[in-house]
């Protein structure tokens, strides 16, 4: 019963000869999707590449669980919730740590001036994102109880709205949303994730699909460092690329480029600790129902 | 307007009605007394109906005047009661309820007071839908009479009974109309049925008043009479006109 | 004996296809055709279930969405429904504001949500909005139609009979339209349900709408699935209760 | 003369409503009372409108839907429309089918995408099955109502003079039922594009409610006004087509 | 059964009807023989039309039995035709469709034929709650007629209508019934147009046959004759039975 993907016989069949790439707007793999390069080199194994959006990591990590894609990019705890609930899922690499861009928004004049000051204040963030951690974290930090203040478990684009509105006395995001937010709605950033969290990008795949396709895999994640590198190099055609495709103004876009570095990891021992952190943290806020071991689901 | 001439309670003038372009009522001219007691008779499809929902006013008329007591009528007439060809019992309101409909104050005991006049006030706890048509017919009656309106207006109120039951329907109406002195107006299809209750009865053909006979007989009257008879068969014989055939079929 | 046999046949008969697929489903999970990883066994979810209530959080949730539901049942429905009146009697209030409502009732409550937030904040007066949203235009369309396809005849007879106001109304005009507005009312029993699930996407910590979006990231099959029985159970329910209704007001129709 | 500027005013007075809110909207948003960083100006999302069909964008997104939303109508409706028939005038399959779907009718969208998804994957056969079943319920209950509701006396008038099967249905049931089933239609022809929102989240890269969700993800908050003001035209455009039909199959009501 | 009795076309058998609890048809027997004219009479209320529609397998009877030329009858009479009490025009159909309900092949032609029988060729094009109450039932008519069909059931179809054109209907239905040999039964309030058409008149009363009286005039039959004029008086002394004072208003 291991084989949770092969009930979706024709999908199986047809990852043999092609894959299928979930890919959010706002992640890396809009860069490779861009760039194009990856469908030359696959091309050369014969292999095709169907490119699948998304707007929201749940949606693509469904999408995965069912072998509707192969592969695909989400935010640090969408793994972590599909190996809790015993997805096929594999850790495939780790994206460079995105710490900077992500942080605890307070708008201007706000009376917070400190993580102690968030006693009582009521915070806005998504309920088992990375952002959650990252506040857990810093209450950790400032020596409060996660019951010291008031959760308003909020999607990003929500919560951008009680932010403006002063429904929300802080906002806990990451990027662009974190430099929109800075620039145009002149909210200051009390604190960035720095040690705090990591918040790395996940590469994951469908388990029964990097069982049979570890080569494939190899030849996508070394693409994705290509086009990290590109972007790293060039942050203005980055800008340019991007920021019509998110409808978000070149400004913020680019603040949000230039303070992420592009690039992929492999799956280290300190990654697979500063999951295993995430996936206890939630555990202890009674995100996932039982304990699990991160290591499992990493692809060696 | 003469301040001495008696004012009609019900004044028709130059009366005119069409349908899409059919005209149907081309200048009627009537003139009905406070209390008097007119019927009307004609064929199928002759405008009597439309006549009575002129003067109800539940129709707009195309030329000519309505004046209820020499007000100019205008949209709903509210002294009027009419009681429509087709009963119109509300279906979801049972017998009695029906035929409390719009009355006041102590409704109950007067709505079952009219029923028993028409012989179903066993029957007031039923639904309209249980009912037979004659019966439906005579809720509709009750209905109308219970409100002893100043202006009775009945649209074929006995077509679905038998001999016995029209015979008493017709005898309550004339004793309610006696008493209450209703102005009333009744249409109908059966000629002795008009000449036995209306002080008046009106022949209508071809969109106009073509006859207009008083009946000067004594009440209650009897339809053995030969007078009686001699009246039927003159506005029998004026409806069926030159068609000598026919009218000696009907005729007896 | 043999009617009382044959009713109690009548009323197990609906639930023959809901029990059917149950069994199916929990057999297929057996022999693993369907794999418990995509698709938990009905046990499972059972198993789920039982341990939500035993913690008091399923009961809590319910509670929650139910006191939610009803209150925006309330607004929404009396308002769909006096719309609907006055639209339906009053030609001019007809014109100035059906087109309006035609067009209200076709935006999405998911992307009104930001413009929500705007108006009520985050808390439980834009929940409330959304349901009570939901709910007003099925009941306003059904009690609109009702009054529209009342027999004119009888309102005419109505009017000829002294009736005006309230009394025309109550007397003919509602009771004409009502079946047509339990239709729109057993519509929005359902629809009440409905809309949670978008409204407490909002900054909610409870509510059956928040326990199936929340096991949704989460990826908590049994407690999607859960939720998915509970809200049919909930329809089941709604109609039930529309169902009474409709037999307790409209007893003339035979 | 008169009686056309009447007719003409007629026409008019349905959008004073909506015209004296853009008109309003768009002062306070010039004088500032309204700030446009969280709602933009009546100009700024005609502007962006501007823009999005210069691209293209904006009619590519409205055709995709459009496409989506039509196949989706015709599978749902057709088989509400069947099923409301069935279970309008066979007792059976009502007893049967219709406490089903009704349970079925209550399940919200958003949290049946993941076994959507399981079932039908992520491409358009899934869209399409959410719009179809989001279509359904309205005719279904609008046309069982409409099926039940013609007048017995008709359908036995019927039956007595030799008509069975299907010229009973088509000569006294159909055109009996045929005005609520119209109230169903105008209903699901809403719903049609409602369902969209929830069915362009599952892996799209077009449709109005792809544009729309994506917009609210990223708060370009013109783009979600120029959505919700698509929406409700749509409604709009809906309801005319509704209207059309109801006075073209329904002459008889005068 | 005998082998050569004479099958009667309809036969009722100590039939039993009752709604709820009240018994409105308490043991009726009747054989109506292949083209028969049966007129049955009787009080309002008294089961005429649950009598028909119990013939017209419409309604479901408690008790005894309902044979059609010898085969019980089960659910539907389909070689019957009723023409309702109520008149029943679908409303979306216009006129000449609501004739020609029902009929195959050149449906349009013998539609239009019967429209022009009952007068009312030229309103073939109109909505029904365009007609008059009396047109209405003439429509009804028409589609009762045009169907020819073994069995002719008419409640109260001419009850809307004036003196002529009743006059004129019941003469289309005699001539109808005499061409094509219809076992007909009509139910009427007016006795002397059971007199006048029927080959034997039946009275109902309290759930009953309380009169079976054939009527062996030669047809066409002249209402001024001293016999029709006697049956008829016969027939209505019984329905009104001891109560003498009536009846003497009735009879002329
Ligand atoms: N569906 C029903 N439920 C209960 N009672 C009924 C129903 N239909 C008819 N009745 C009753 O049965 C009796 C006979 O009704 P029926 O319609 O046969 O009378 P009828 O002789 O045709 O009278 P009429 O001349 O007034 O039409 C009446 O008292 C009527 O109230
Ligand atoms: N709403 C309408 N639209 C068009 N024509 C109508 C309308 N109502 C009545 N008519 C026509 O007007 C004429 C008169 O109708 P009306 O109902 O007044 O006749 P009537 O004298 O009452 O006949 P009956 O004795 O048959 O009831 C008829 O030819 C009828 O067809
Ligand atoms: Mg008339
Ligand atoms: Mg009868």
């Amino acid at each position: 019963s291991q084989d949770g993907g092969t009930q979706q016989g024709k999908d199986a069949m047809s990852s043999d000869k092609s894959i299928r790439i979930g890919y959010q707007k706002n992640g890396p793999l809009v860069i490779l999707k861009s760039l194009g390069t990856v469908e030359k080199e696959l091309e050369k194994k014969g292999v095709k590449v169907e490119w699948k959006e998304f707007q929201a990591g749940p949606a693509l990590m469904e999408a995965l669980n069912a072998g509707s894609i192969d592969f695909g990019r989400t935010g640090d705890s969408p793994p972590i919730f599909a190996q809790a609930s015993g997805s096929p899922i594999v850790y495939v690499a780790a994206g460079y740590s995105k710490y900077e861009g992500s942080g605890i928004l307070i708008p201007k004049n706000s009376p917070i001036q400190s993580l102690a000051d968030l006693k009582g204040k009521k915070i806005g963030f998504v309920k088992g994102s990375s952002s959650h951690y990252l506040l857990v974290k810093a209450l950790e930090k400032a020596g409060l109880d996660y019951s010291d203040i008031t959760p308003a478990y909020l999607q990003p684009g929500d919560a951008r709205v009680a932010f403006e509105q002063g429904s929300i006395d802080a906002w806990v995001t990451w990027d662009p949303f974190t430099a929109d937010t800075q620039l145009n709605s002149d909210a200051t950033l009390l604190v960035n994730g720095e040690g705090l969290t990591s918040d790395r990008d996940f590469f994951v795949a469908n388990a029964n699909y990097a069982k049979k396709n570890k080569e494939i895999l190899e030849i996508i994640v070394n693409q994705i460092q290509h086009s990290s590198e590109w972007a790293n190099g060039h942050q203005k055609e980055l800008v340019t690329m991007i920021a019509p495709l998110l409808k978000i103004d070149e400004k913020s876009i680019e603040m949000a480029v230039q303070r992420r570095e592009y690039g992929v990891d492999p799956l280290t021992d300190e990654i697979k600790k500063e999951q295993q952190a995430k996936a206890d943290t939630f555990y202890h806020l009674k995100i996932i129902p039982k304990e699990i071991h991160v290591e499992e689901a990493m692809m060696d | 307007m003469k301040k001495d001439a008696r004012v009609p309670h019900i004044h028709l003038n130059q009366l005119k009605k069409s349908f899409d372009h059919t005209v149907v009522l081309d200048g009627i001219n009537l003139k009905v007394n406070q209390g008097e007691f007119i019927a009307i008779v004609g064929k199928s499809g002759c405008g009597k109906s439309t006549l009575l929902r002129l003067i109800a006013g539940l129709e707009h008329y195309n030329e000519g005047s309505i004046s209820i007591k020499d007000k100019e009528l205008a949209g709903l007439n509210t002294q009027a009661r009419i009681m429509f060809q087709d009963g119109r019992l509300l279906p979801w309101k049972r017998v009695l309820e029906n035929v409390g409909l719009g009355l006041k104050g102590d409704w109950r005991q007067t709505a079952i007071a009219a029923l028993r006049d028409v012989g179903l006030e066993g029957r007031m706890h039923d639904w309209p839908s249980k009912l037979s048509g004659g019966q439906k017919q005579r809720v509709a009656l009750a209905r109308a009479l219970v409100h002893k309106p100043e202006i009775l207006l009945l649209d074929e109120p006995l077509g679905a009974l038998d001999a016995l039951t029209r015979l008493e329907m017709q005898e309550l109406i004339e004793c309610i109309w006696e008493k209450e002195k209703i102005t009333t107006i009744l249409v109908t299809h059966d000629v002795e049925e008009a000449v036995a209750l209306a002080d008046r009865v009106i022949l209508i053909e071809d969109g106009k008043i073509v006859l207009s006979k008083n009946i000067n007989l004594s009440r209650p009257r009897q339809k053995t009479q030969q007078v009686f008879v001699n009246i039927s068969e003159e506005i029998l014989s004026r409806i069926v006109d030159p068609n000598e055939q026919n009218l000696r079929l009907i005729i007896k | 004996m043999q009617a009382r046999f044959k009713a109690g046949i009548r009323r197990m008969i609906p639930w023959a296809l809901p029990v059917l697929l149950l069994v199916l489903w929990q057999l297929f999970s057996w022999n693993g055709v369907i794999s418990d990883r995509i698709l938990p066994a009905p046990s499972d979810v059972f198993t789920a279930a039982i341990e939500l209530t035993s913690t008091g959080e399923l009961t809590d949730h319910i509670s929650i969405s139910l006191g939610r539901a009803t209150l925006g049942f309330l607004i929404g429905g009396l308002l769909g429904f006096f719309l609907g009146i006055m639209n339906g009697i009053f030609r001019f209030s007809d014109l100035l504001l059906d087109t309006s409502i035609q067009m209200l009732r076709n935006i999405p409550h998911l992307a009104l949500i930001p413009l929500v937030i705007l108006w009520f904040g985050i808390d439980e007066t834009s929940k409330i909005f959304l349901v009570a949203l939901g709910v007003l235009f099925p009941v306003y369309i059904n009690t609109y139609h009702g009054i529209k396809n009342v027999e004119g005849d009888l309102i005419e007879m109505g009017k000829a009979y002294g009736l005006r106001g309230s009394k025309l109304f109550f007397s003919v005009i509602f009771p004409g339209a009502l079946s047509s507005i339990l239709v729109g009312i057993r519509f929005s029993l359902g629809v009440m349900w409905l809309t949670l699930i978008v409204a407490e996407t909002i900054s909610a910590h409870s509510g059956i709408g928040y326990m199936a979006m929340n096991a949704r990231e989460f990826m908590q099959m049994d407690v999607i699935v859960l939720s998915i029985l509970i809200y049919a159970l909930f329809g089941k329910f709604s109609d039930m209760v529309a169902k009474y209704m409709e037999e307790k007001w409209l007893k003339w129709k035979t």
